[in-house]
């Protein structure tokens, strides 16, 4: 688990090396990193408003 | 079901997903801006009074602006034009509709208020823009508005402003609505 | 954190000046408040910013077409990835974004400052002139453009103000926090003048508010910004701000004035001082769009010249005026003209142009429609 | 976003799709009525990508008559209604008819090639969303010709004046605006079914050329955000004919509502706009630097990260509109990250220059040309993001100049390198270079002098959609339309160099290009009608 989401992080940043992506096509199940991928979108949603709400004080 | 025809079944599914979503965001946007005061949206319901202390500490004043939108040959006017208030205290202001026409009409005054993060510490009791009103030829009516800022109002703002905006409804109109928009809050 | 924030806005206005100086008309205006100095500072810092990584950019990318093309000898190289060159190049971006954002937020918050203000003015968007009110003054008027037709059509010499000239400028005091409140009578609009740098939408049935003190005096030009129909090029702004107490001065006038013409509703007024007072409004409020002559332009905006149903039909044409007609640019009058302007416009319609139907509209018949 | 699946077996290969080609071998209609009824990705490719040619003329005669008004101030050649007539008829054009068909075209023609599938996985339905295209178009532009005009409320039609204040033929502007969002639909489901399912033994998601990528979740996008298009014309339809008020503030509607709505749709359909072009140009780059692209695995996980955020942003398009301070700064925060993945393309592209070996055919003048240029329309875009400098662009020619810079030198001019790369394979024969050289420095040079000076008019205070203007911006807009008139001639010769092409010149061999290593590369040149009927082999270059 920890590995699909250090992946998704990845894709988040932008950033992924050769090895770690075979790694994840060869091991991955796809809904994982699908659902991943989600839960994270929704995350970074809650931080930046989070980030808003605290700078608007 | 081949993989082609897997594929294309689920991408339809999320189609169909998204364009009835895009309905429901006329809703949810409705909730949304009432929960965090978008747009100076009241709610359309009554709320009652609550009985909190009064902060006699400060004075807020409350504007009343009326306006006339086309179409609709009436005059909406407030008894006062500001009041000074107390965060916590349950103020009521008459305002008079009139109908300078010589026909019966239906008319709305929908309201907006600002600042927008005021509508959340806005509570209306009593309001004539939760319905429809209906005036014959020449007739006045005098209605109130009871409403009640409450405490915890920030402490920045200083002044609210109440804004009511004169609209017909054609009689056929307002039933319309009430068929293909049931979400809209039922007391159109 | 502060001082970095501090230096960075300084260098920024630093920047700022030395080119507004070099660019005059071809860069944001400073303007005259402090949020449109602060939103000038922060705009050239985030610009020379943008040339800064630009430079660097492309800098290295035209060295690399310099320097590796073939017919110089180049042999590629094979090598298509390193993390550490990756997650440096997307984390000095972050690092400068965050950066960016900073003044930004701080800027932001002193835009939404909801504190008192000392005067309130309700600013209507209509298709396609301004209404302003000054909120419990009993003062309001309209404010249309008053460039002439026949320079825009090019029969005539296009003066300094070209398009950027009203009948009746808006007067704000000078150093007095004044607070907008915005709206409009039919299609989004919206007020924008770039050296207060309030730039607001005017949106039918809901109520923005802006907040500005002006720090000097002079007139200040702006348009509307959102598209709203035909004559969106053709209803600027105009803001004259003047002292405090030349405010107050001017603002009496008004109220002097709007009291006398109050107090001559009752008594009878003569077809001629109708015609002429009723010529001045329609040509500040109707002329833009059923044009000059009542020809009008079919089929939006009805001639009124040889209207034979609305001359026929006294009572219909006083309901319009002042009422209005719900989905189209028709607005209604009632609250932005007074019942001597709306009688007098009333008359002066049903008897130019031809039209010749005699009725003299009192104002008192107005007055008594409007209670 | 189905990003990371896993290869799929691909048995069902040559079954899925010989259905719709089984018939075809035999006896082919000829004519007219092989175009009209033809099933064929490389034939329904080309029809897209004339059509999209023929939009792409109308809409700019549209944007030169814009721009022969504003030459000069005062209102010389057209009236105000029909101006603004003009401006939103071209941007409905070029964005619906020419950019979004351009890239459909291309994803006909190559995608299929470069995963190596006989066709696309749905052939008739390919033929049917074509053909909805020039009848939904040509509805529009007869608009044009009814009693009050054609739509006259730019291109991103703002409730109530697109509903209350609409002309009379604004229902016929909703039918065909849906006719081309079912369109782009089928396209996308056809596009993705492909890729998901027609690709050669062997090639996993992460060995596909970028192109198929950023098509792949361009179509996604389509699939997510066309139906919330549709969504919000159906409630205008309703708004305007069925007495409803979703958007008119007299019934309890609320005119912001249609513009959250239209742009939640309308941001990631700017994405639409561009993703296929950083893919046509990541195809481009490695090929004339004679070397791989640098950071393949950071460019699709950019490519993704970027259509994410694109479904957080859509209220930076409103920052005027009166939001709360909290919402103004959550939409500038993820408008700035939208800054990184894109940031780390244009590094990447840079790196793949880095110790190449270079050479400037027009395919590579037009896709350096883009790097540039469109990192100058995300320069402008950051500036664009701070909300409050926004109070004072938003609605100006700065906004103006912004968007034609990502979307001219950027997703069209990709879209000419993409053809001046793909020609020699469509045609058997390699472009004209000196014609190819012709036209890319009088479009660069046109593209500049029109836009550059919007920077200008806007930030001294020139609002955009305006007919007529004040004395001071006069010497920008003249510059402006001088430019634009050259941009426009020169297309010309875009065109001549095109059928010069198709029609002879010097022959290309399979592997036209000598870095070029996509499997569209091992058929023949020019690419016989049917390719690939049995899966080519397929070994994974290392990336």
């Amino acid at each position: 688990m920890w590995e699909v989401i250090k992946s998704v992080l990845a894709a988040f940043f932008g950033v992924q090396n050769e090895r770690q992506r075979h790694r994840d096509f060869q091991h991955g199940k796809p809904v994982a990193f699908v659902a991943a991928g989600i839960a994270l979108a929704v995350v970074l949603v809650v931080v930046v408003a989070a980030v808003a709400i605290v700078a608007a004080r | 079901m081949n993989p082609v025809q897997r594929t294309v079944f689920r991408t339809v599914v999320v189609l169909m997903g998204m364009f009835a979503f895009a309905f429901a965001l006329v809703p949810l946007y409705d909730a949304f801006c009432k929960v965090t005061g978008i747009n100076g949206k009241v709610g359309d319901q009554p709320r009652s009074i609550v009985n909190e202390q009064v902060d006699t500490s400060r004075y807020v004043t409350v504007q009343f602006i009326t306006r006339s939108g086309k179409g609709l040959p009436w005059q909406l006017e407030a008894e006062h034009r500001q009041v000074r208030v107390h965060p916590g205290q349950p103020t009521e202001v008459n305002f008079a509709f009139s109908n300078n026409s010589s026909k019966a009409l239906t008319g709305r005054a929908v309201p907006s208020v600002s600042p927008s993060q005021a509508s959340l510490h806005l509570r209306k009791v009593q309001c004539f823009c939760f319905e429809e009103q209906r005036l014959e030829a020449g007739e006045r009516l005098e209605v109130p508005l009871v409403f009640q800022l409450t405490r915890d109002l920030p402490p920045d703002i200083n002044t609210v402003t109440l804004v009511y905006t004169l609209y017909p409804v054609a009689d056929s109109q307002s039933q319309l609505q009430a068929q293909t928009l049931p979400v809209r809050g039922g007391d159109v | 954190m502060r001082k970095s924030l501090a230096w960075m806005m300084g260098a920024g206005s630093f920047l700022g000046l030395a080119s507004s100086t070099l660019a005059n008309g071809w860069n944001m205006p400073v303007g005259v408040t402090d949020v449109s100095r602060e939103i000038y500072s922060l705009h050239m810092t985030i610009f020379w910013i943008c040339v800064v990584i630009g430079i660097v950019v492309f800098g290295v990318m035209f060295y690399s077409l310099f320097r590796y093309r073939r017919s110089r000898g180049a042999k590629s190289a094979n090598f298509h990835e390193n993390t550490s060159v990756e997650v440096v190049w997307t984390a000095i971006p972050l690092l400068i974004l965050v950066g960016m954002a900073l003044p930004a937020t701080a800027t932001l918050k002193r835009m939404y400052d909801p504190s008192e203000a000392e005067l309130d003015v309700m600013v209507t968007g209509q298709q396609w002139r301004w209404h302003y009110e000054y909120l419990g003054e009993d003062v309001s008027f309209t404010s249309s453009l008053s460039t002439p037709r026949s320079q825009v059509n090019g029969e005539e010499e296009k003066d300094e103000n070209y398009l950027l000239d009203v009948d009746e400028p808006l007067v704000l005091p000078v150093g007095r926090k004044v607070r907008f409140l915005m709206t409009s009578d039919d299609v989004i609009h919206s007020w924008w003048v770039p050296d207060l740098a309030v730039k607001q939408d005017s949106i039918p049935g809901f109520v923005n508010e802006n907040w500005v003190r002006i720090e000097e005096p002079g007139i200040y030009r702006g348009q509307c910004a959102e598209l709203c129909g035909k004559d969106h090029a053709f209803m600027p702004i105009v803001v004259r701000a003047v002292e405090a107490d030349e405010f107050d001065t001017w603002l009496a006038e008004r109220q002097e004035a709007a009291a006398a013409e109050a107090s001559g509703v009752d008594r009878e007024w003569g077809m001629d001082e109708l015609m002429e007072r009723g010529e001045q409004v329609y040509g500040s409020i109707c002329a833009t769009c059923h044009q000059p002559d009542g020809s009008g332009a079919e089929p939006t905006f009805p001639a009124l010249a040889g209207n034979e149903a609305l001359l026929n039909d006294l009572d219909r044409h006083i309901d319009v005026v002042l009422n209005g007609v719900s989905g189209t640019p028709m607005a209604a009058y009632r609250g932005n003209l007074n019942p001597v302007e709306l009688a007098a416009v009333i008359t002066y319609e049903r008897n130019a142009w031809g039209n010749e139907s005699g009725d003299a509209v009192q104002p008192s018949e107005i007055q008594a429609l409007l209670e | 976003m189905a990003s990371n699946l896993p290869p799929k077996p691909t048995l069902e290969h040559s079954t899925a799709a010989s259905g719709g080609l089984a018939h075809e071998h035999h006896e082919r209609p000829r004519g007219i009525w092989r175009w009209l009824l033809t099933t064929n990705h490389k034939e329904i490719g080309t029809l897209y990508l004339v059509f999209s040619l023929v939009m792409f003329f109308i809409g700019g005669i549209f944007a030169l008559v814009v721009r022969a008004e504003l030459f000069q101030p005062g209102l010389q050649l057209v009236q105000p209604e029909f101006f603004n007539q003009m401006t939103t008829m071209h941007g409905l054009i070029m964005v619906f008819g020419a950019v979004m068909p351009s890239f459909v075209g291309l994803a006909n023609w190559m995608v299929p090639l470069q995963v190596g599938a006989p066709d696309m996985a749905l052939p008739r339905l390919n033929n049917f969303s074509f053909w909805l295209l020039p009848v939904a178009f040509t509805l529009l532009l007869s608009t044009l010709l009814m009693p009050g005009g054609g739509p006259d409320f730019g291109w991103t039609f703002y409730a109530p004046l697109s509903t209350t204040y609409a002309p009379p033929s604004t229902t016929f502007f909703i039918l065909s605006l849906h006719m081309a969002g079912i369109s782009s639909i089928l396209g996308a489901i056809n596009i993705i079914a492909t890729i998901l399912n027609l690709r050669a033994p062997g090639m996993r998601l992460m060995d596909m050329p970028l192109f198929v990528w950023t098509w792949l979740i361009t179509a996604f996008l389509l699939i997510a955000v066309m139906p919330i298009l549709a969504g919000v014309i159906t409630m205008m339809l309703m708004d305007i004919n069925f007495g409803t008020s979703f958007f008119n503030a007299a019934g309890g509607g609320d005119p912001v509502l249609f513009q959250h709505l239209f742009w939640f749709f309308g941001h990631p359909e700017v994405y639409i706009m561009i993703l296929p072009a950083f893919g046509i140009v990541s195809a481009i780059i490695p090929t004339f630097a004679r070397k791989p692209l640098f950071g393949y695995a950071s460019m699709v996980y950019a490519t993704a990260s970027i259509a994410i955020l694109s479904f957080l942003v859509w209220a930076h398009h409103m920052f005027v509109v009166g939001l709360p301070l909290v919402a103004e700064l959550f939409f500038m925060f993820t408008t700035m990250l939208i800054a990184i993945p894109t940031g780390v393309k244009v590094f990447n592209w840079i790196a793949t220059l880095f110790r190449g070996s270079i050479t400037f055919e027009t395919a590579m003048l037009f896709a350096l040309s883009f790097v540039v240029l469109f990192t100058i329309g995300g320069f402008s875009g950051l500036m664009l993001a701070i909300a409050p400098a926004d109070f004072q662009y938003h609605d100006t020619y700065f906004v103006v100049a912004h968007f034609h810079y990502v979307l001219v030198p950027g997703a069209i001019f990709a879209v000419m390198a993409g053809v001046y790369y793909w020609l020699p394979k469509w045609t058997g024969h390699y472009p004209d270079e000196r014609l190819g050289r012709w036209h890319f420095w009088m479009s660069v040079i046109g593209v500049n002098l029109t836009f550059f000076p919007m920077h200008f008019s806007g930030l001294a205070g020139m609002p955009r959609r305006i007919p007529d203007y004040a004395l001071q911006f006069a010497d920008f807009n003249m510059v402006s339309s001088v430019g634009a008139f050259m941009f426009g001639v020169s297309q010309l010769l875009f065109v001549w160099g095109v059928i010069k092409c198709v029609r002879g010149g010097e022959k290309a061999p399979a592997k036209a290009w000598e870095g070029a290593e996509d499997l569209e590369w091992s058929v023949p040149s020019p690419a016989p009608l049917h390719t690939f009927e049995t899966p080519p082999e397929f070994t994974p270059i290392t990336h």
